[in-house]
């Protein structure tokens, strides 16, 4: 490992880029449930309270809707603040205030104030933790304008997203996964942004093209790298922000590789792989598709409890081998 | 705690302006020429101008689909409030808001809100702001009786009180939330006892005496300035006309509206200032002059004004 | 018009079916906000009250949370609610008992307890109300597991539509269109029902096919009168329930047209248009397609309350006419 | 108000229950046995116990994340809740809900909940089943102290009042909602002040005084049932363990907790009814051997009972 590179979990990757925007800009702070002493139910911020105190890092009543409600009235009034809510299923508390106030005062307001948030919160399954703690909902804040939408999938993008998500002028909800925060992986020792908006090819292949985020991108690299040992090539993108999407670099993979799997966790049914899907049937890609286009995704079933019913539910390694093995040999 | 002459002038020809503008904007919604809805302040005057009185001008207000007195009495520009209300481009939002979204966030009004208690935690945010930024302004947060059984109401007035903000909340109690009695929405009589839930002071107060809402409200806004936090002020006043665009008003006996409208807020402080000899019945009638003036400048000013073109539709989405 | 036929608007067919179902079983009930003396915010229940009472007919205080939640929990005890949320948008502040406990009650209880409700609610544009009161969020309940979700477009779909998710064991949010409450269309005057789940071809055609639901309906059956006339005849269908999705049927038009056109009004980034454009894309009927699938959907915007403005964001009948003649000459 | 003999044993033999099954939950979840979150409810058995022994079998509850004490006081199979637990087909939920969603509608326990605060509405719901149908039932509402601060506890118990519904709300105030102190989430001390903001009854009480909740809330419950409506009940008491698996526990002392620990509402049960001759040590001894080999025997039956088939993974999405 080169000495300017360090190796950080995606927990540790997110803690360093708070950190980093508390110290460069005043107005940045943090507010949410369980976040000072206890860290947050994921340790993100354990911490921080200690290095910025109690008034930087604000632990919450059990409140969802003023939690965003009240850090859309402070970005409106010129902090940047960034809000946490434990588990993403309960954005759905938080809605009215970040769907039909936070997404749309921009505009509602003929462009003359910003709300330039972020509302960070973990989602996903695998935990055991069942139906309402275990949801993968971004679809829905992705069908909302005046929301971005992030979804980092390694360390080094959790880092360089979460800062740009800061730095943003719009809400921007910055979905973490569960099952990441222990992965660990190497960036640079000095500071670097990623920008939102960018897609990221993960691997580079010519048989076929995975688009996958958050979690499914590791296990998309696997299905890959096991996949490449039977000659097949497939390349990896990472669309890493859903809003804005990068479909450009979609659209360029597909006529690469004539063919495309999209892979997500979330249900199926409305997921945002639907409009992944449908963009790319919208563009000139469409011509050089050699197949359909399929997803593979989340079941439409609330998440199980039960271990073995749980991992049936959303995708594993296996099933993404099998679904591009089915997509490389149909016409 | 009285204020001066030339203040007391100044509120009384801003009541007179919203009353005039409803009156108006009345008329426009009968016609057509407003073409959105709008829900009136007639009859409520006393409430935004005695609160906006008791504030300076780089303080905060949050604001409701009732949001026209707020707007006037905060100090906006009639001609780009009725340029926004015809949808024009020259409005406060462009044309893009409406009656519903006016805001005017650099001038401290931090916006309508077409969501019943939609305002109540975004003023929690301007008292973090606040807070934060070691600032010695105060929020006024204007809600009406119905959003008072709003979660976000509980969820807000108990954050700004254990975090000590500098809010105000103010009920506007106008006795219904569209045709649903206070009555009816509630088991207690006096919505101010809900204060006590989050240990902040208190107080029930006449809303149709704009003197005696300035004084709780200059109470409440002195105690918030003096860093010891948040209180709830619920004025008690009567919305005169049918909730929005169009209402039967089946829920309510014309006795009932006939006997607020004897408790008029604008005669009571009209008479008021007659009587101590504040105002003659001449510079009254001179403010009238004014007033319609104003009304009549806006109206053409937005008349005049260009509707917002279409390459603008998409734009202001995502600032940048 | 037959003696056994009756003409009624959308507004009274609603009414009619609530009035029918209330008479059937004693179970059934509504509550909501302004629903009993003021009938309604757009008068559906006028006169209800008056006839069942206050106990069936629930005026609620504004507790659009509770309102959800308390209906949830009547249907899980044995009645048959059916709620109101005045308008779609404030589904949002109702979301956490919509989602994540009506919608898996039936689910994580393991089948053994049933939620029967029914969620009426007012959506789209057209009426001035801007960008808080003139949203298409249904993308946001098809993708929850567990929810039907059904919009009809004409007073006969209404009411039979409404009496079978009254009679349904699962929640259904039903969502009205603003704009379609004073249309008038004929029924019997007997009883009937819609199923849940069945598609209806409302127009027969052979170059092209057009999904269209709610409001939308209306619309392109307009646009294809017109095209006929250019000697383009066009196939619309209304799927009228899109949990469950009638795919099959589109799927059959498809395969005789080849060619399709969604059409909504809600945004089209996540829209449900691009659920059925995957669902084709997945079917064989992709193997008949002459063009790619096209979207017409409402803008990527909110809903600006300037009128000029307003009714450009949604698609109106002329952008249909142009959308389709595209599609047509297009391979 | 008294419990007869029989009850009081019937109470001592449910708490320790609860006791017994959750210190084989805590193994359980160190050990990895079972595989999602679990929140233990050991400390808090007084509230459960004393609540449901209130109630008829026919009468409900809702439950919160916290419930196993809950499910067991409504008379709950221990062998279906462990098999839960493990995520076992034999489990009340067939595998599919775990440790938060532990339900028996059947048997009147409407569910345990995941979401803080949200079964506080679908109580209401049922209160408005049992009014609409002429039942004279009644329904017991458990809810942590951190959902206090939630809009939906607002909204519920203010509808519940309007509309005189037979729900009793019972909130375990264990001092903490995960890491925050209710002095850090309230500016308030006696939670049960909240009742006045909806015009009914609230009372605070010992929670770890199984007669004192019995009482308070027979009291509540005879109210509802009379048709007098709903009322607030606070029960002061403590968790005992961490919040949930993992919890540093850095947001208070172990001599808090020692001290909680001192006020044992187990011990304190037992010895009252050593003291008043209600048991010996004797029948305490034969009690606990009992329990202890009920729980072994739901341990044994969830051990044995297979996991849910992969084809019941897409069941019960939807009823029909
Ligand atoms: C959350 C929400 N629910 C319902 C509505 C529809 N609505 C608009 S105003 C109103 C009544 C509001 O009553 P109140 O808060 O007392 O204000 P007032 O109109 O009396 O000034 C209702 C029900 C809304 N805009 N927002
Ligand atoms: C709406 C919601 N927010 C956050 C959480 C995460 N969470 C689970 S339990 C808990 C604390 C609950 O405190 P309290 O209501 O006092 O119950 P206790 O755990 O003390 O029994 C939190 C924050 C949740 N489950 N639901
Ligand atoms: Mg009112
Ligand atoms: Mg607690």
């Amino acid at each position: 490992m080169p000495v300017n590179i360090v190796k950080l979990t995606y927990r540790e990757a997110l803690r360093r880029a708070l950190r980093e925007e508390m110290q460069r800009d005043e107005n940045v702070y943090m507010m949410g449930e369980d976040i000072g002493v206890y860290g947050g139910a994921f340790g993100v911020s354990l911490g921080l309270m200690e290095e910025f105190g109690k008034e930087k890092i604000k632990d919450t009543p059990l409140s969802e809707s003023v939690i965003v409600g009240a850090a859309l009235g402070s970005a409106l009034t010129g902090m940047r603040p960034v809000a946490e809510i434990m588990f993403m299923d309960f954005i759905t508390i938080g809605m009215d205030q970040l769907i039909n106030q936070a997404a749309k005062i921009h505009y509602m307001y003929g462009g003359k104030a910003r709300v330039p948030m972020v509302l960070r919160t973990a989602g996903g399954s695998g935990t055991g933790a069942a139906a309402q703690h275990s949801q993968s909902l971004e679809a829905l804040l992705c069908h909302i304008p005046g929301l971005k939408v992030v979804m980092p999938s390694t360390p080094y993008d959790a880092l360089g997203l979460l800062k740009s998500s800061i730095r943003d002028d719009n809400p921007v909800v910055f979905i973490e996964h569960k099952l990441l925060y222990s992965q660990k992986g190497e960036m640079p020792q000095s500071e670097y942004l990623v920008s939102l908006g960018e897609a990221k090819v993960k691997r580079q292949g010519t048989d076929a093209t995975i688009v996958a985020f958050s979690i499914m991108v590791p296990k998309a690299l696997a299905a890959a790298d096991k996949l490449s040992k039977e000659g097949i090539s497939i390349e990896v993108i990472d669309p890493r922000t859903l809003v804005p999407l990068d479909s450009q670099r979609i659209v360029n993979s597909v006529k690469k590789t004539h063919r495309l799997l999209i892979v997500h966790e979330a249900c199926g049914r409305g997921g945002f792989g639907a409009e992944i899907l449908a963009q790319v049937e919208e563009s000139e890609a469409f011509d050089y598709l050699d197949a359909p286009i399929r997803r593979l995704t989340g079941r439409n079933i609330p998440i199980p409890y039960s271990p073995g019913l749980e991992r049936r539910t959303v995708p594993q390694e296996d099933d993404i081998i099998q679904a591009v093995s089915k997509l490389v040999v149909s016409e | 705690m009285q204020p001066s002459r030339s203040a007391l002038v100044q509120m009384y020809k801003q009541m007179l302006t919203i009353r005039r503008f409803e009156e108006k904007v009345a008329e426009f919604l009968v016609k057509g020429i407003i073409y959105g809805t709008g829900h009136l302040y007639i009859g409520e005057e006393a409430v935004a101008v005695g609160a906006c009185r008791a504030i300076k001008p780089d303080d905060y207000i949050t604001s409701t689909h009732r949001g026209h007195g707020h707007c006037i009495a905060k100090g906006a520009d009639l001609n780009r409030m009725m340029s926004e209300l015809l949808g024009k481009a020259t409005g406060y939002c462009k044309g893009k808001g409406g009656s519903m979204h006016i805001a005017d966030v650099e001038a401290g009004n931090l916006g309508a809100n077409g969501v019943v208690g939609g305002g109540i935690p975004i003023a929690c945010g301007a008292g973090i702001t606040i807070k934060m930024k070691g600032l010695k302004r105060v929020v006024l947060c204007f809600f009406g009786d119905g959003a008072v059984n709003q979660g976000v109401f509980h969820e807000s007035l108990n954050l700004a009180s254990v975090w000590n903000l500098p809010v105000i909340f103010i009920c506007e109690n106008n006795q219904y939330a569209m045709s649903t009695a206070t009555r009816i929405a509630f088991n207690i009589e006096d919505l101010s006892l809900r204060a006590a839930s989050y240990g902040m002071p208190g107080v029930k107060v006449d809303g149709n005496d704009v003197l005696r809402v300035y004084e709780e409200i200059s109470k409440a806004v002195a105690h918030a300035r003096d860093g010891k936090g948040p209180s709830f002020v619920v004025c008690q006043t009567y919305r005169w006309k049918g909730h929005s665009r169009s209402d039967a008003e089946k829920y309510r006996t014309r006795q009932e509206v006939a006997k607020w409208k004897k408790n008029c807020p604008l005669k009571r402080f009209g008479g008021y200032l007659l009587d101590k000899g504040i105002l003659s019945e001449e510079e009254m009638g001179q403010i009238e002059g004014e007033v319609i003036s104003s009304i009549k400048q806006a109206v053409d000013f937005a008349q005049d004004s260009p509707f917002p073109s279409l390459e603008t539709l998409e734009e202001d989405v995502y600032a940048s």
